[in-house]
Order: C-alpha cells, then structure tokens, then sequence
C-alpha cells in the first residue's frame, strides 16, 4: 500500500500547479470565466503544451497516462486553480473517443476541440433515456433534438451526440457547424452551449455505445470529484486564515469554540472526500469502478455543499462579494453536483446494488 | 386553543386578498415570481399604492398614518402578499428608521421625516455595518465629531442595500471614546447630497448589486439630525434588533418558494418520470414542508404571546434562526431540481431564443446564493444563537 | 385564534401533572416501569378517578373530551413523568370501540383492560398489509396469526385485533384468555406482549375496519408525539440545569459556545416539535388530519432524536447511567419512533400527495 | 499510488484468515455476532489463544513479546478480527498500561508486570476519570500523599470499564497541589486486594454493567509502584491519549455492523417489501456505506503517515470523530430497521418460546443506547475537535 504520488505525476502536478498560479490566477481566471468567449486561448495552448490533455490519454493512444491517477492529479490542480478551460470536456471526449477506435492526435494537441453531448432538457443525467433520434440517410446519419448544457460546447469544433436508432443507444460526430449552437456563460464560470439538432448529418462513431458512454462519465465524474477536492482544499485554507487573522469582539473569530467546532468538521469531511476521491481513482474501469465513482461523487457532493456553505457563513459578509475569492470557489462547489449526475442521481446508483 | 382566525381576522384576510387582486399590478407580481430584479420605480410604485390604501407603514400606529393592526393582522398581510408575489416593503425607513423615531426622534424629527417616508420623497439607507465592525457593531470606528452646531463625520460604513437609490442615510457613529466601546455611539440622520459622501457598489457573489460602501470624508451635518442622546446610540441600535420586525421568520416567503418548489418538481424530469416522484427528492421536500407548517405556528405562537406580553423576547431569535435554514433549504432544492440548467447565467438564459426552464425558475442558482445573505445580515445566525443563549442559560 | 388551553383542560393538566408528580415521581416510576408487571394497580386506579381516560373519550359515548387538544393535554403530562402505564392502549381502543359503537364505559372506568392488537412481524406499521385471518364459524368467528409487540397486551382482558377476511380488514373482539399471550418489558419501561391467535374464538366488531383503524393510529400517533413533547420539554431543562451547574475546565460547560449554539438549537426544534403537534391537534379527524399527524410524527420522530443523543452527549458520561432520570427520558424519546409508524413510515404518508 | 496491499501482506492476511478461521471458537463468535456479554472466561479464553500465537500485544515491541507488526498489519489483523467477529483484546493492560510500562517504567516493573498481562495472570483496569474530572481530567482530586515509602491514597475514580474482573488498577493521583493543576498528578499502580478498596457498579443506560466506581480510603501502596517520575503523570496521560492506538476509527467494528445491517435489512419486511428496497431506508444505507468505504482510507492514509512520520498527529482525532459517528449510525439504522421488535427487552425476546426477531439482531436497541458511550468516553468528540483545532488553527 502507498499512498505516495508518483514521481511522474508528481512532476506533471507541480508544472501544472506553477503555472496556473503564474499565468492563470484568480484575477485573470475571473476575467476569462465571465466573459465570452470563458476561454483564453494563448494560455490553453500553454496548458496543452504542459502535456494536461496527453496525460488524460493512455500510452497506445497517443498519451501518456488515461488512469484514474492521471485524470485526478490534472483535476486537483484544475481545482485549486479553479481554472474555466474546457478539460473536462476533452477528457470525456477523448475516453468517447479512443472507445471507438478513433484516432485523438488532434484532440491532445489542441488542433480540435471536442465537446460530449449527452445531456438533454428531460434527461440531464441519463445515458439510455433521451430523446435525440439518429435516422440513417444513405451512408451516413442525421440526427435530430437538443442537447442541453454541453459543457466545452460553446467552444468546440466537433460533438460527440448520443442518440436513439433503431436498435439502441449510438454515438455520432456532428461538425459544430451542421448544428446550431447557443453558447452561454456560468453562474461558477466558464462556458457551455445548447445544441440544437434538425436533422444534422452525422457520422456513426459507435452502434452501441452506452458501456462506452458510461465508462467516459464515470472518468467526467472522478475528473469533478478532483476538481471538488483540490477547491476544497484552498477554500478550507482561506478560511482557516480568515478565522486567524479576523478579529470581531475583541478576539479572533478563529477563538469562538462555536466555529472552531464548525471548521475542524469540516476539514474531516474533506479528508473524507479527499478518501473516497483516491479510491475511486484506484477502481476506474476495473471491478466496482462504476458503484465507487457514484460513491465518491455523492459524497463529494455532498461535501462540497457542506465546505461551501458553511465558508460564506464562518466569514460573514465578505465571502457573499464578488471580489474575495472565496465566493468564486463556493459557487463552483455548489454548481460542480449540477454536473455529470447530483448526489442523489449517484445515490441511486449505489443504491441500486442492494436490489440484488 | 383554536388555530382559526376570528371572524374579523378572516374578513380582514379577504379584504387583503381583494386588494391585492385589484391593486397589485401585473408587472410586478410577474417580476417578483421570476425571481427578477425589481427597478427603484417598481418598489416606489408599489409603496405608492399601498401609501394610497394606508397600509404602507404596518408596525407604525395609526397617529403617525400606520393602519394599526395587529400582530396577526401584519401576518395576514405579509403571508397573503407574498402568497400573490407582491413586492416586498423595502424596509430601511419603514420598518426600522419609522419605529426609532416614533421611539425616540423630537417632534420636529416625526413631523419632518416620517410624512416624506410615507409619500416617498425620501429613501433611507442604513450606515452600521463597517469592515472591521460586522457582527461586532459596537467596535465601530466611523465617527462624528461636535463642531459648534455640527458633527463632522469621518469614516466608512458598508452592506448599504439599496443605497444606489437612497437619497438619505442614517447612522450609527462614535461620537465618544471613553467607556465601554457601546457608550459612545449615536444615532444620527445625514443627507446623502452632502458634500463628502460617496458611494460605491460592491458586487455581491453571483453578480447582483444590491449592497454599497459609503465613505464620509469631513462631512458636516447639524446636530439637530442626531436622534435621541448623544452617546445612547447602541440602546437604539438594540431596539431595532430586538424590536417585533414583521415577518422576521419570513414565512411568506417560504409559503411561496414551497409552492414554485411543487410546480417545478412536477415539471422537471429524471429517469422518466417527474422529479417530484423521485422518493429522495419527494422525501426532501416533504421535510422542509413539515418545518415550514412547523414554522407558520411557531410564528403564530410568538405573535400572540408578543400580543400579550409586549415586547418579543428571544424569541424573534428561534423565528430568524429557523425561518431562514427553511428559506435557504428551499432555495437550494430549487437550484438541485433544475439539474445542469441551473449553471447557465440567467440572463444569457432567457435572452436565447429557446429558454432552458421557465422564466420563473431561470433565476434558482443566483437566489440560493445571494440568499446565503439571509443567515449572516441582520444579526447572523450565530449572534442570534448567542442572544438565546443569554436568555435560556441565564447567563 | 388563541393558543391557550382551556380553562376544564388546564384544571386536568394541573391536577394530572400534580398527581404525576406527587405520587409516580421517576423513583416509583423506574421500579414500576422495569419490572414485571409494568404496571401499578393502585396509581392506576388513582389515575383513572383522575379522568385520564374520561378525557379520550367525547361526551356522547360518556366521556368528557376526545378531541386532539384533549388527548395532547393527557399525553404531555404523561411524557413529563415518563408515565409507564397502559394509556395509549385504552386511547387506540376507546376510538375503536366508538367507531365500532360499542360501549365504552367498562374502558374508561377502568372495569376492562383493552389492548388494540394491530402490528405484525412482516407488517409492523401497515394496518391493511397483515396476514392474521378470520374465519367465520357459526355465527362467531376464529382468528389465526400472530400480532405483536401489543402495547398494554401484558395487562389486557381483551384484545382488539385487526385480521383479513373474504372482503377485507375487519376487526374483531378476541378474550385474552383465548389466545396466548407472552408477555414482556421494554427497554424504554412499561409493558408489552407477544399474542398468538390460533383459531381464537372472537367477535366481530367491524367488517370494514381500515377507516377506523387508521382514525385510532392517527390518535394514538398524536398522542406520542404530545408524550414526546412532555419528555423534551423535561429533558432540556434538565439539560440546560447541568450546562448551568457542571464544571470542568475551571468553568460551567454551558460557557463553552459550541454546547450553547448546539443547547440552543435543540430548543429552538422543540418549540417547532410542540408547534406541529398543537396542528395536528386542530385537524386530528378533520381534513387533511391524516396527513398532518404524519407531519408531526416525522418532525417529532427526528427531534426526538436529535434531543436524546445531544443530551446524552453534552452530559457526558452521567446521562449514560440507569441513577440519572435523564437517560430514562432519553430512551423513552428514541423508542416513541418504533410505535404507530417511524420517521420514515409517516414521511412517506407525507410525500404521498405529491404524486397525485 | 497504489491501494494494493503487499505480497507480504497479502500473505499476511491470509494468515490471519486461517488463524481465525481454525482457532477462534464458534462459541465466541457467535456471542459477538449476537452483541451478547461476553463473560470473564470467554475474554481471558480469547487472550490466550492470542497469546499462544504471540499476537496478543499488538502495539507492543517484539523484546517485550509483541507481535512486531506495522501499522499495516494492524490493520489488517483489527478488519480480519472484526470480519470474523473475534472478541475485541481487553485494552487496558495490554494497550494501555503496557506501553506506557515500555516508554516509562522501570526495568523491574516491564519484568514484574509484562509478562503477568501476557498469560493473564492480571487483570488490569483503569483509576482515571472521577465524578468531578471527566473532561478535564487535569482536575482530579483523588491524591496519593507520601508516607515514608508508601502512598496513602484517597478519593473516588468512576468510569472504570470492566473493574470488576480486575485484580489491578492504574491510577492518576494527585501528589502535589502547586503549580498547575497538571503539574501535580502522578501515575501508581494499585493492587485491588488492598485494603481499604471498594469497588461498586455503574449501572448503564440500557441495563447493563461495564463501568464501576472505585473507592479508595486510606489505601497504602509502596512507593515503588509510581511509574515514572512523582508530579509528571500527566506526560503520561498525554501519551496515553494521542499514542497510536490500534484501530482508533474501529473500521473493523463499522465493517462488521454493515454486513449485518445489510442481512437484516433483506429480512426485515415493510408494505410488503424488504426494506432495503425502501429508498428512504437504502438511502440512508447507501450514504454510510460510503462514509464507510471513504473512512477506511482515510484510515490507512493515516496509518501510513504514521509508519512514516513516526508519531501520529490531530489525524487520531479525526478518525475517532468521523469513526464513532459511522459506528453511531450504523447502530441507529439497526435499532430503526427492527421497527416495534427493537423495543422488548432483549432478555425477554430471547426467552420466550418465540423469538421475535433473529438472535443475532436482538440486542439492536441496547446496543445502540449502550454505544452513544463512544462519543464521550476516551476523550470525548468535542475533546477531540478541540484538540484539532488547536492544531489546525495553530492556536
């Protein structure tokens, strides 16, 4: 057993984390998160060249890496970063992607940029239940319907589209221009499109593709999880100085036993986040790999909201402004379980294996 | 024991309901059920009309042009207005600088400001909250100083809601150092449009502009606008956080949110079927349903003790402290129910040409985070913890 | 509207509470409640000229009350004495018999012991999932199953047992000397028993009984929550009394902010326990009184509690002791949520509006 | 990365399955699986059968007849125990005293004491808490005054598990008042068979007897028995409460109560349906089920900062806090699952001709009552929070 990082990643980390707080901090992130285009090109070639997107793709395909360590050690520092770049998009995209045999070359060094479409008004969290038909049109697709909140979509090139035919669940291509797209920014920052399908052709990527839908999402929902951990971590710290340094009463607020209690409970559920993340990481793909993403993605949901809340409440008024970083962290905790499956979604999910 | 009102108290309910049904405009309701910022002239609207019907200034008695109502009365109204999504009364000088001078102000006082509170000419803002004085308002620092008939006021006040609209401010300001940090504070009354103020926005966490900073350099006001004695400040500031706020438990508020929580778990789906059939979520909702019908009753009962006994004790404490955990679990199973379209920023939501939820629920995610506000303003609910403490424990 | 008790149930609350106090104190109570046979016949008797029973029961079956503020008034003194005796069984009893219109003069003065014998092994909250059956025989009828854990079963000469026939729930009148009866103590105090019915000689009381019976739970389930509203009232002074006196530390506990906020907030989900009670006494047979009891069983099911575990914890390890009264309260106010239904039982009732 | 165990451990492992499997008597088991009491003779059967393997002092150092194991192989010995419902060890000697003997006790008393705790010719137990000293234990009052070369001791001690198997007793007296109230206290071995002891049980909550109080009245022991140096007992105590403990989080306990609550609730039956296919129940379930896989690393990534980092920091109290709590609902979610059937006496149940639920799960209620002690015992929860926030707020 060893809990060490490895030397390799260890190394991918700290280029990565010295970057993002060089050349990507907090100021220049809220700058790029709330305007559009939510994306700062120069410095996502940067962070393509430091090898973030090879390190999400394993060896064969292209990459360097593709493991449930991989992805969370990018995902941390992401995290701290509480960078707006559409990562996530890529890694769920490329995992679609070499699935079904397809090459990832250009999507690892940033030539194209690819978004998952999956989601949908009436199945946001679903992979079976949706409602986009595919109809074959000679030897290619069409495809017809909405995906909606397609996270990267407000900056892709090319979707990845799950739809219904004849036979079941299938994966398609769609070029971004085939398809009318509605790009949009978030309340946590960062960018996202509706996608709006009227018979687009399409290219079949894979006839079955639910396993392999489902494999991408739990690699999105370990990657959040990551992501969860590593704002979690600086917002827990950013909060420890506040109570050190604030003094109301006479005396630091760090001495009222009230919110000393609050705080140390808090840092033990991050541990516990922190726990539930490094196995799920150790499980992806393999036995039980499923059940403990949903595992670790409900409870750091559930977490996060905790971490999130009770920051703003411990600082008072400032942590509710725009300018003190901490409301930005806070948002994106909340916001990180309206993606890729809520708590309970991912409850259920663990739920399930009692029915047996 | 009857839980039924009276049949005065139901005449007055209908009453309330006619009114709001043949008064209340359109534009406002439908403003308020999105969720949707409401413009200066919007509130001053809405006060006008009520103005018109003499029921602006409900905690204010009928010699100063308050309807004199009740307890309960107040809490039909409140609950019937926010049932009808009408705007709320902005509060600073009805409901907080109208009681202090009622209390405390000079004749003169009540006869210049009250008057111009109710027919709109003046907008009141309130200056105590500082940067180093939050919770803790007695270390505050912004002080006046007594130059002939004039305070000279230095320093700076912030958490100003609405002040972008105010044309008036009153605040608390040290006007001594010596004693206790709480005795030399006074409560004094300034014109915005004098020379040395300004004021800033601050934006709050999901982008809004509610809140402003003030800054007083050398500002000189008469000493005629203090209010009671020089130095007494803080027993006004305690009255004002102690005294019978209406609707401090906010359950018209929560009654409403309950009901657009209901609509939309109906309309939302996952896994084919609708949210509100979900048995986690269903189970969430019932819960806050159970503490909400909890709550209507707490409130209940504490207005009619305060009908008995005068003035509230404690416990408009326990009303703040679990009205506002219900608001907030509300507001957040709102913002849970809406799934990946509660991320999108609103606006950019409504102005696409398809929107991705009703334009009433659009705005969830933005109202569970400026609603974070409502366990930390107004005394946090820890203070609100410590002030029961005090009077359970005896301490 | 008007929250104060009137003035005929404020004479019996005194006169009850003084009795209680008097001559059941918690000494009395605990040799009573703990040892076989659970029960007091003298006290009883006391208790019964007293009109405890009288007061479940409306005047025109020959009581005087049996509205839901008569029976909160009853069942919150007895929650203050940690009252063992068999109560709730004549209450449940009492409205089935009136339901069935039956006599109900030999219960309420105390010439016949009923006990409602309704719950079931596989179906220990449910009134029509049961599996006891009736067979007629001649003109009586014969039951067979078992019922179990029936409150008051210990001390009863008649059981009122719920039992599935051709055309439904029935309810039928079974002598206790005609089924087997194990008898046994609680762990909160006060008796219970096992009763075996096989091929029971009984009456019928009612061939469609579901209404009725669920008319009595809904009573019985209001008055537990009053009983629990008594015993939390008695466990937060007591609590509040030791944070006020117990020191360590050089100082009284109740100095310490983080048990302030927790003793506070615990009072602060009493005042709302005793709030939905008062309710659900307004609407108990009224509309939507089902529905409100179930309201308030759940609210003070989870307050309950929530008032047990923090009173053991912020006592520390003397509350954990049979000598102190509070660990009696504590028990009592954890066990109340395994009769008439739990938490869970009655949010389910709850929720079930939704689907409509 | 890598949450594989070793090969060596692996083999470990599978050792100590075969050990249990062939050596642990089904007649213990089977009482630990029904929560039942375990008598004197069952515990002292269990130690021996661990001592005649030399696995019986799991924290103890091989010279002194230790197992020699790593953390890791604690851990591993402490799930495989609880998987196979082993008894769990008698702390007080062997987890305990005898640590505290080997950091600092006299080379006679390791020779005298060491070996006596192995092959249970000792049973110790523990003098700290009094009915005044619970929490803070720095003000006890139980004083040991010098006479010549002994002791005489006077005072209560309270909270003493399983005393009344013992013929031993380790205490913390009070030999000084000056100074602070820590720098006074001194720790003395005490034989029980001394007179002027008086030893009286505690009855607990549910029934039961674990705990007792020790009276002491002019109880003389020889001076020789202090461990350590006179006034600085409480550097002991100190040891006592931070030293790795094994299995502070008792992953081993919380692994064994989820596979029951998970068999009784496929058996138990609600609306005609098993109640893990109640979404309420399961979901609850499913939540401490999680608690559960995540607390299981967090307790081998602090195991394995202990192995090395050589001390262990804070981390114990929050394994002892988020541990208690899992175990805490894991019991409350038995007691809930028995429904009605949790509530007779369990005696009773099991008695009767018909048992009314299966033996293994009747001690549900008692079990659950019984372990709201491991909040408060061992240093309580808030103790522990106190102890992390002096840590993580560098107080």
């Amino acid at each position: 057993m060893d809990f060490d990082v490895s030397e390799d990643r260890r190394m991918l980390a700290d280029s990565l984390n010295r970057f993002l707080a060089d050349r990507y901090g907090i100021e220049h992130r809220n700058s790029v998160a709330y305007d559009a285009p939510y994306h700062d090109p120069d410095r996502w070639s940067e962070m393509v060249e430091l090898g973030v997107l090879h390190a999400l793709v394993p060896e064969e395909a292209g990459g360097f890496g593709g493991t449930g360590f991989d992805i969370t050690v990018v995902f941390e520092a992401l995290g701290r970063a509480l960078n707006p770049e559409p990562v996530l998009a890529a890694l769920i995209s490329a995992r679609l992607l070499v699935a079904a045999g397809r090459d990832v070359e250009d999507l690892v060094t940033g030539t194209s940029r690819y978004a998952a479409a999956l989601s949908e008004p009436d199945a946001p969290y679903e992979v079976e239940d949706i409602a986009t038909e595919a109809t074959a049109d000679g030897d290619g697709w069409r495809l017809s319907g909405r995906k909606s909140v397609v996270y990267g979509g407000h900056l892709a090139d090319r979707f990845l589209v799950s739809a219904r035919h004849g036979d079941g669940i299938g994966l398609f291509a769609v070029n971004a221009d085939a398809a009318r797209v509605t790009p949009y920014g978030m309340i946590d920052g960062g960018g996202a499109a509706e996608v709006f399908l009227d018979s687009a052709p399409a290219e079949l990527l894979m006839t079955d593709a639910v396993a392999a839908i489902g494999d991408a999402l739990d690699a999105g929902a370990l990657a959040l999880c990551a992501e969860a951990v590593g704002a979690m971590d600086v917002t827990r710290d950013t909060l420890l100085d506040y109570l050190r340094q604030r003094k109301q009463f006479g005396r630091t607020i760090g001495s009222f036993q009230a919110l000393q209690h609050r705080a140390v409970e808090l840092a033990a559920e991050i541990e516990q986040a922190r726990s539930i993340t490094i196995l799920a990481a150790s499980r992806l793909g393999g036995d039980g790999g499923s059940r403990t993403v949903s595992m670790a993605k409900n409870l750091v949901g559930r977490t996060a909201r905790l971490v999130s809340e009770e920051t703003i409440q411990m600082h008072g008024g400032i942590a509710m402004t725009w300018e003190y970083s901490a409301s930005h962290y806070a948002k994106r905790l909340v916001m990180l379980d309206h993606q890729l499956g809520d708590t309970d979604h991912h409850l259920e999910r663990v739920m399930a294996a009692y029915a047996a | 024991m009857d839980l039924s009102f009276s049949p005065e108290e139901v005449a007055f309910r209908d009453e309330v309901r006619a009114f709001l049904r043949d008064e209340l405009p359109a534009e406002l309701s439908d403003k308020v059920r999105r969720g949707a910022e409401l413009t200066k002239a919007d509130m001053e609207r809405w006060h006008a009309i009520l103005n018109g019907r003499g029921w602006l200034a409900a905690t204010w008695p009928e010699e100063h042009g308050g309807p004199g109502w009740s307890p309960v009365q107040r809490h039909i109204f409140d609950e019937e207005a926010a049932l009808a999504s009408a705007p709320r009364i902005v509060p600073f000088g009805l409901h907080m600088l109208g009681p202090v001078l009622i209390r405390f102000g000079t004749e003169e006082q009540k006869a210049q400001v009250l008057p111009r509170i109710l027919d709109g000419s003046d907008w009141w803002c309130q200056g105590y909250s500082e940067p180093g004085a939050g919770s803790d308002l007695a270390s505050l620092k912004a002080r006046a100083v007594r130059d002939g008939d004039e305070y000279v006021i230095n320093g700076q006040k912030t958490w100003t809601t609405l002040g972008q609209h105010a044309n008036k401010i009153f605040c608390l300001l040290r006007t001594s150092t010596e004693g206790k940090p709480q005795e030399g504070i006074s409560f004094v009354l300034v014109d915005l449009d004098t020379p040395g103020i300004e004021m800033r926005p601050i934006k709050l966490i999901e982008g809004g502009h509610e809140v402003n900073e003030v800054f007083f350099t050398d500002v000189r006001v008469p000493v005629a606008n203090l209010v009671g004695e020089e130095n007494k400040g803080w027993t006004i500031a305690k009255f004002l956080l102690t005294h019978e706020r209406t609707n401090i438990a906010g359950v018209g508020f929560s009654v409403q949110a309950f009901e657009q929580l209901r609509a939309l778990a109906g309309r939302m789906r996952r896994n084919g079927k609708r949210l509100i059939d979900n048995p986690l979520f269903a189970a969430r909702m019932a819960k806050v349903e159970i503490d909400l019908e909890a709550m209507k009753i707490t409130n209940l009962r504490m207005l009619s003790d305060a009908r008995k006994n005068g003035a509230p004790g404690p416990e408009s404490s326990m009303l703040k402290i679990k009205g506002t955990e219900i608001r907030q679990e509300l507001n957040d199973l709102a913002r849970r129910a809406l799934g990946p379209a509660a991320a999108p920023f609103p606006a950019e939501m409504l102005e696409g040409n398809e929107a991705l939820v009703p334009a009433d629920h659009a705005r969830n995610a933005e109202r569970y985070f400026n609603n974070r506000k409502i366990t930390i303003f107004g005394g946090s609910n820890e203070i609100q913890k410590n002030i029961l403490t005090k009077a359970m424990l005896e301490l």
